[in-house]
């Protein structure tokens, strides 16, 4: 199995783990992950005014380059993730904005949203599978209680990102099932963590992932995982919180042994 | 939308089921939501009632679009009737394209009667495609313009 | 071939089994065959012939002769056993006051295309082997029957009957290899102007001679309405472009499901319009659609066109099908 | 409503997609905002007030950068009107102005530390500027 | 020569607002056949009436054009009228220059254009119209009620109490529908089953009444006035008639943990059961999904224990033929599912309820004895929050587009009940609108207001977080005051949307009866034949029309039953005369007709005919029985002859129509 890999500007960056854990345990589960050549930064947001062509363009850029290589994109990053599907659900819905793109370009092979947009965990649910990812698991974090922390940008909008039930999720849960944790419900896994404005405003920020943290430590959660280095960053921030913030890769690296 | 020739006013003959569609025209007029003139409607008490002549006596008569609206197939008022309606009109229009009619002319629609909003975005939309066809040349019968 | 039809029609005639034998009789040419009714074994003797030029189909004649008392044998090559089948079917014709005598057949002679062959003069023909024999004024000249086959004959779909009492020769097979969607798909390939264009050069000849109505086999109406004044639509000339175009798709609509592709057609027009092509694209759209029909082939299965299913395809295909 | 109102109105309309017309005034949008405290003008009020007119109180508003766009209020609204897609519009429209960028990158450094993510600087520079 | 009278109706300004009626009644005077044409404001008014019927006399008009409403409006009053002068009605054509004209365009100049050429395509057709002579068809005395609730026990009452007999099919082991789980009623609070179970053991001790009861409709044939429907009485494994609804055998089954679904789910109950005590008819049904005897062949202690040897485990569905003159739709309800809105946390918390779950935990005879515990620790709640509007008035791809009319007062009922019998229990209500328009509606919301102290907070919630501590942190709108509203509740009741049952939707194709998008059944006119279908025969009662009350249910109801009385008093129904017809002249015997007829009215017969030079030929031609036929005009089109045709729609007049509309 072979896919084209979208890493993005963090996991190059501040958040190098993500993206390490996530490529050796994609080899351990035999998945070849190939890096875009030549990718550029998604820009983080996908900006929601119609006007805008610009700000998607590096977007259609990886996308269509994926389209030649096999036409499967995975991501891990939950702002690429969010970015990249929303810009292709745009070229394949609407017609106006995938001819104005493609004129902008002018690409060889005109991009009409062809690519499949799937994020790493999807690729461990759809194409792993969650039972198959169990029996390949050596070092099972057996009655360990991890409370899984999804955020916004890798459920919404549910409709355009169709990865699974934006107000009730099972992905991150299954996947703590399959590497022998224990998964722990809590309200506000799918509630914002304070996301960028935390540049500009570190106490909203602090509140929201607060809330977040005093919540999942409330159900018990002994460990809690995220997709989002921004997540992560600001769930970090918070103070009084004694509950550790993995990546999920690092915990699926070290389930299936190759995290060292 | 471009039209090139903005006099050309097309004429539209519209069949409609007495127990849906017409129904649904009605919907659509107690709504108040607009549709060209252009289009005329025929009332029949099924889908199943329009014979074939009567599309090419319209379009030898100087229609420039025929559209056929019945119940949603599975709700006939009279069971099957759509049914039978789908395969003729599916094999005539087949075979005006293939004698070269503009198959845009044609057009099988069904509308329920309570879809007054769909009866008129219909219209709407098969007056736009009638309109940018222009006049129907290719079937008329030169004695009927005069 | 011939010899053989004409003892047993005179047989069957003798012995009381038939009252009459519908077959063909030459005219003023050898050439100019017509199909007729013998009464007595000495009008066979006199006048039946089988030959290359047999290509009329003699089932329709069974409407109006079978209704007279007694049996009436008729002569079915392949392509005209699914016509009788199929007029059985629509009880147009009693199955059991008719003695239906297969003959074999390797397809029949155009004449036409003899003469373009350069022979003229014609005053007689044999056919041994897939190669024919013409006698001319000028001498014998011997053609491969495959070049000058009449167009239903080059794309003959079986060599094998659907229905008949008894068999003379040979029983053929299924032409495994007929393209007879051939042109139809060339024609659904052009651009509509180019169809357009086609069908006006072809149709526009047109002279309303009503022989393709009056030889198909499936057009039997007690009275057609184009000839039904109260019909709206009698029309008994073409004046203008519209008429035709009218009368030839309604009667392809009319024989929509029921046509057997017998080809009499385009073997009658004077004008050498290529009417099949009409039909064939009904049949072939209704094989695609509703899947595999061959009308005659079976007295039971409904006719597409008065049968549904609930999952049919929308009459939108049309428009999705042309794009590329 | 005057000429320029109008264009305003019909331009922050048009970038966002939004029919506000669909709003039943629910507040769900508001009931669900995790930035509504920060907020002086809340989700539902952007769907009335745009639908007013009376985007310039807006505009000059902090609520505009205070918007996570984390799109629970799209996801959860009943009529389908998506606040957030009209908070983005409102806030492009001042941005989009000369000398309106909210985020001068000669600020940046002041804001960085050691840990904070490239993303998110790209998504505030996207967010805050033009 | 025809005669054609033509008048064109002002319908007050609706026409003449947008429509120059003058300058049409003018330029169709001069149409062939035309001798008058007039208008006038309201011409289905008595003045107007009269202004056709003199013309019709003074003119010696032959034909009549009223270019007024819709046909499916008026046409039938202008036959009348017609035919109160002596025309024959079926010489009427009706132009529709209202709703396809006057109310669809804006333009004078268009609208008057267009109203003219739909004048004269009305001139036209009527040209060629034939009088026409209705035939007559028997009516069956019998009217089938499908759906046992409220409101299909009603109707069957009221048509019982008339005389005639009449049969409700129910899909559940009893009667009684969604009525039966309500604890008590707005807005005088009497309990539901008080007033509810009177009503089923009438139904059953009627003789005029058949109950067919775990059965389903399975097949419809036929038409108004002789319907033949199939009924599939499900396999209940218990022999009806020798039940004695003991209940024995529902205290010894020893599977013990089904879902109780009269209860929602919310406690358990044995595999062979009665849904509740007062259950109609009161016998045993096994849960052929649990019963461990059917399953699996190993128990059989139901028929051990029965002293009346009813158990039959190898009973099987069986399917009863029986015909009807009137058929009367009651399917009713359901709520809807919430898994779209799991913002409220639905499947998370136990203590996250819908409406009609709250009804059962508050009832006397629901899993709590009528005390109100929370599902999830049993304790009592001290906060509850109710949730208005949950899939109700949706615009979002997930809910229904309507306003589903009963929330708004059983909200304010449940919220009178707790606080009366709770006062410690703080009530908070999240609404959108609230909407009391009913008799005495408005002053009982009102009450709960002022009397019951209950907190109606306008605005909409938009999470529910459920605590560590149990508790359900409700997180909403407070509009009014401007501020987002966190409360601590114990239990949160969702007001979830209602829908059409899922059997209405295939029943309405069995029954060729139109339904809305939304799976509700449309009514013949939505203002002046709200209870019946526009398939005659059909009648509606109930929620499957639309969203509405009890009281409404029960009106509607009787309703729908005196329309079914009034066709069941008929001996025979006249015919609609625009029936097929077979031109044996021109018919050429082939039974392409016969296998398009959805109702078998076609036959054949071999007739004698004239031949030429004297002889006799024998054709086989088809003919029409009058009495069945439809009008569809399937036979009209397959018929490549053009012998079968439509009578009040022959191919003729459609094509002098469509001459006339482009000419």
């Amino acid at each position: 199995m072979i896919y084209s890999y979208y890493p993005g500007c963090t996991l190059k960056t501040k958040a190098k783990e993500l993206d390490r854990y996530a490529r050796r345990s994609a080899e351990a589960l035999g998945i070849t992950l190939n890096e875009l050549p030549e990718w550029q930064c998604c820009g983080g947001a996908y900006t929601t005014a119609q006007d805008e062509i610009a700000t998607k363009l590096a977007s259609v850029r990886a996308l269509a380059a994926a389209e030649q290589e096999g036409g499967e994109l995975v991501t891990l990053c939950s702002a690429c993730h969010n970015v990249l599907k929303r810009v292709n659900h745009d070229l394949l819905t609407d017609g106006e904005f995938a001819g104005k793109v493609n004129r902008y370009m002018n690409p060889e092979q005109p991009y009409g949203g062809k690519t499949k947009v799937v994020h790493y965990l999807e690729l461990l649910r759809d194409t792993v599978g969650f039972d198959e990812l169990a029996k390949k698991v050596v070092k099972p974090f057996t009655g360990k209680k991890i409370a899984a922390y999804y955020g916004c940008l890798l459920l919404r909008p549910g409709k355009v990102l169709a990865m699974d039930d934006p107000e009730n999720p099972v992905i991150m849960e299954d996947f703590i099932r399959a590497i022998g944790g224990d998964p722990v419900i809590y309200p506000y896994r799918n509630e914002c963590c304070g996301g960028y404005v935390t540049l500009e405003d570190q106490a909203l920020a602090v509140k929201k992932s607060s809330a977040v943290m005093e919540s999942a430590e409330g159900f018990g959660a002994e460990l809690l995982i995220t997709a989002c280095p921004l997540c992560l960053y600001n769930l970090n921030k918070t103070d009084g919180f004694g509950t550790e913030v993995h990546y999920f890769t690092e915990l699926l690296a070290e389930a299936l042994g190759v995290k060292d | 939308m471009q039209v090139n020739n903005t006099e050309f006013k097309p004429k539209i003959v519209a069949f409609c089921c007495n127990w849906c569609s017409y129904a649904g025209a009605d919907l659509a007029g107690t709504n108040r939501l607009q549709y060209p003139a252009d289009v005329k409607i025929i009332r029949v008490p099924c889908s199943c009632r329009v014979n074939p002549i009567f599309i090419l006596r319209a379009f030898q008569r100087g229609a420039d679009g025929v559209i056929l609206c019945g119940c949603h197939p599975g709700d006939c008022h009279y069971t099957t009737g759509n049914y039978y309606a789908r395969r003729r009109m599916t094999l005539l229009f087949s075979m005006l394209d293939y004698l070269g009619i503009e198959k845009e002319r044609t057009r099988v629609e069904w509308v329920s009667a309570a879809e007054g909003a769909k009866f008129a975005a219909t219209m709407n939309e098969f007056v736009q495609t009638v309109t940018k066809l222009g006049r129907n040349r290719k079937l008329e019968d030169l004695r009927c313009r005069k | 071939m011939q010899e053989i039809m004409k003892k047993r029609a005179s047989e069957l005639l003798l012995d009381g089994t038939v009252s009459r034998v519908i077959g063909w009789k030459a005219g003023d040419f050898v050439y100019d065959i017509t199909p007729a009714v013998f009464e007595s074994a000495e009008e066979i003797e006199k006048d039946f012939v089988y030959t290359a030029f047999c290509g009329a189909n003699l089932s329709k004649y069974l409407v109006k002769e079978s209704k007279k008392p007694g049996k009436t044998l008729v002569f079915l090559k392949p392509c005209d056993s699914y016509s009788f089948a199929q007029l059985v079917k629509e009880h147009r014709v009693n199955r059991d006051s008719v003695y239906a005598v297969a003959v074999e057949c390797r397809g029949k002679a155009d004449v036409d295309k003899i003469r373009d062959c350069g022979v003229k003069g014609i005053c007689g023909i044999s056919e041994e082997n897939g190669t024919l024999t013409v006698d001319t004024v000028y001498g014998d000249k011997t053609l491969p029957l495959s070049e000058v086959m009449l167009e239903k004959c080059a794309s003959c779909k079986t060599r094998k009957h659907a229905v008949y009492d008894e068999l003379l020769g040979e029983e053929g097979e299924e032409v495994a290899d007929c393209d007879r969607f051939g042109k139809v798909r060339e024609l659904e390939s052009m651009t509509p102007e180019e169809r357009y264009e086609f069908w006006r050069g072809e149709l526009s000849r047109c002279i309303r001679c009503n022989a393709c109505r009056n030889v198909c086999p499936a057009c039997t109406c007690e009275k057609c309405v184009f000839d039904n004044d109260n019909s709206g639509i009698a029309q008994k000339a073409a004046a203008d472009s519209f008429e035709e175009n009218m009368f030839h798709i309604i009667r392809a609509f009319h024989v929509a499901g029921r046509c057997t592709d017998c080809g009499e057609c385009t073997r009658v027009c004077p004008q050498k319009i290529p009417l099949h092509l009409l039909n064939r694209k009904f049949i072939k759209d209704i094989n695609e659609l509703y899947g595999d029909y061959q009308a005659g082939a079976d007295p039971d299965t409904r006719p597409p066109l008065t049968d549904f299913r609930t999952t049919d395809a929308e009459p939108s295909i049309v428009y999705r099908r042309g794009e590329k | 409503m005057d000429r320029e109102t109008n264009r305003v109105r019909e331009q922050v309309l048009r970038m966002s997609g939004v029919n506000v017309l669909k709003c039943m005034r629910c507040g769900k949008c508001s009931g669900t905002c995790p930035s509504y405290e920060e907020m002086d003008y809340h989700p539902h009020e952007f769907v009335y007030m745009v639908e007013k007119g009376e985007i310039d109180k807006l505009m000059a508003s902090e609520s505009v950068y205070k918007c996570l766009t984390c799109f629970a209020c799209v996801e959860r609204c009943p009529r389908g009107v998506e606040p957030a897609k009209l908070i983005e519009a409102v806030r492009l429209e001042m941005v989009r102005k000369q000398g309106q960028n909210r985020l001068k990158p000669d600020r940046i450094p002041a804001l960085l530390d050691e840990e904070l993510p490239q993303q998110a600087i790209v998504t505030a520079m996207r967010k805050y500027t033009k | 020569m025809q005669r054609i009278g033509v008048f064109v109706c002002h319908c007050g300004t609706n026409i003449a607002g947008t429509v120059d009626v003058k300058a049409v009644a003018e330029a169709l005077k001069s149409e062939p056949g035309v001798v008058f044409s007039t208008e006038y404001q309201y011409m289905c008014s008595e003045a107007g009436q009269n202004i056709i019927k003199n013309a019709i006399r003074e003119h010696q008009l032959t034909g009549v054009v009223i270019c007024s409403c819709s046909p499916r409006m008026h046409e039938a009053t202008f036959r009348k009228t017609a035919s109160a002068a002596g025309l024959n009605p079926y010489m009427v054509e009706i132009a529709n220059i209202r709703e396809q004209v006057s109310w669809i365009h804006k333009d004078m100049k268009a609208g008057t254009e267009k109203a003219i050429i739909l004048g004269r395509a009305a001139i036209a057709k009527v040209s060629l119209n034939a009088p026409l002579i209705p035939g007559e068809s028997p009516v069956v005395k019998r009217a089938l009620v499908i759906g046992g609730g409220i409101a299909g026990i009603q109707t069957a009452l009221d048509i019982a109490d008339a005389g005639f007999e009449v049969d409700i099919v129910e899909k559940e082991p009893t009667i009684g529908g969604k009525m039966t789980q309500l604890d008590k009623t707005f807005p005088t609070l009497d309990c539901a089953a008080c007033i509810l179970t009177p009503k089923m053991v009438d139904c059953a001790q009627n003789e005029k009444i058949r109950i067919y009861s775990y059965s389903e409709v399975s097949e419809v044939k036929g038409f108004v006035g002789n319907f033949t429907v199939t009924i599939k009485k499900k396999a209940r494994y218990v022999d009806e008639l020798k039940c004695t609804g003991c209940g024995e055998c529902t205290e010894k089954c020893p599977q013990k943990k089904v879902p109780n679904a009269f209860n929602l789910g919310l406690d358990n109950r044995r595999a062979i059961y009665i849904p509740f005590a007062q259950a109609v008819p009161k016998v045993a049904t096994i849960d052929a999904d649990y019963c461990n005897m059917l399953k699996n062949g190993k128990c059989g202690v139901c028929a051990k224990v029965c002293g009346a040897g009813a158990i039959d485990y190898k009973q099987k569905d069986s399917f009863i033929e029986e015909r009807y003159g009137a058929i009367v739709v009651a399917t009713g309800f359901n709520p809807i599912k919430l898994d779209a809105y799991e913002e409220y946390g639905y499947k998370q918390s136990k203590d996250v309820i819908t409406s009609l779950e709250l009804e059962r935990l508050m009832n006397a005879a629901g899993p709590n004895g009528g005390t109100l515990l929370r599902p999830s620790d049993k304790t009592h709640p001290h906060t509850i929050v109710f949730v208005q509007c949950v899939g109700s008035r949706c615009d979002d791809g997930k809910g229904k587009s309507y306003c589903s009319k009963i929330c708004c007062m059983y909200t304010a009922k449940h919220a009178m009940l707790i606080r009366e019998k709770y006062p410690d229990t703080e009530v908070y209500v999240f609404y959108i609108d609230v909407r009391t328009p009913g008799k005495n509606f408005d002053e009982f919301y009102r009450r709960a207001v002022e009397e019951y102290g209950v907190h109606y907070i306008k605005g909409m919630v938009g999470k529910v977080a459920p605590q560590p501590d149990g508790k359900l942190l409700v997180q909403g709108s407070d509009l009014l005051a401007d501020e987002q509203l966190r409360v601590e509740a114990d239990l949160v009741v969702l007001a979830a949307a209602i829908e059409p049952d899922k059997t209405a939707r295939s029943l309405g194709t069995m029954l060729t009866a139109s339904m809305d998008t939304n799976d509700f059944f449309t009514e013949a006119h939505p203002k002046l034949r709200p209870v019946e279908s526009p398939t005659a025969g059909i009648f509606l009662s109930g929620v499957c029309q639309g969203p509405k009350d009890i009281p409404e249910t029960v009106s509607q109801a009787g309703a729908a039953a005196s329309k079914v009385i009034g066709l069941l008093a008929k001996d025979k129904l006249t015919c609609n005369p625009c029936v097929a017809h077979s031109d044996e002249m021109l018919c050429n015997g082939c039974s392409a007709c016969e296998k398009v007829c959805p109702y078998g009215a076609i036959t054949y017969s071999d007739k004698e005919f004239r031949g030429p030079n004297r002889t006799t030929l024998i054709r086989r031609v088809a003919s029409v029985n009058d009495a069945v036929c439809q009008g569809c005009g399937a036979c009209t089109v397959a018929c490549p002859s053009g012998a079968m045709d439509l009578k009040g729609f022959s191919n003729s007049q459609i094509m002098a129509e469509v001459d006339a509309i482009c000419k």
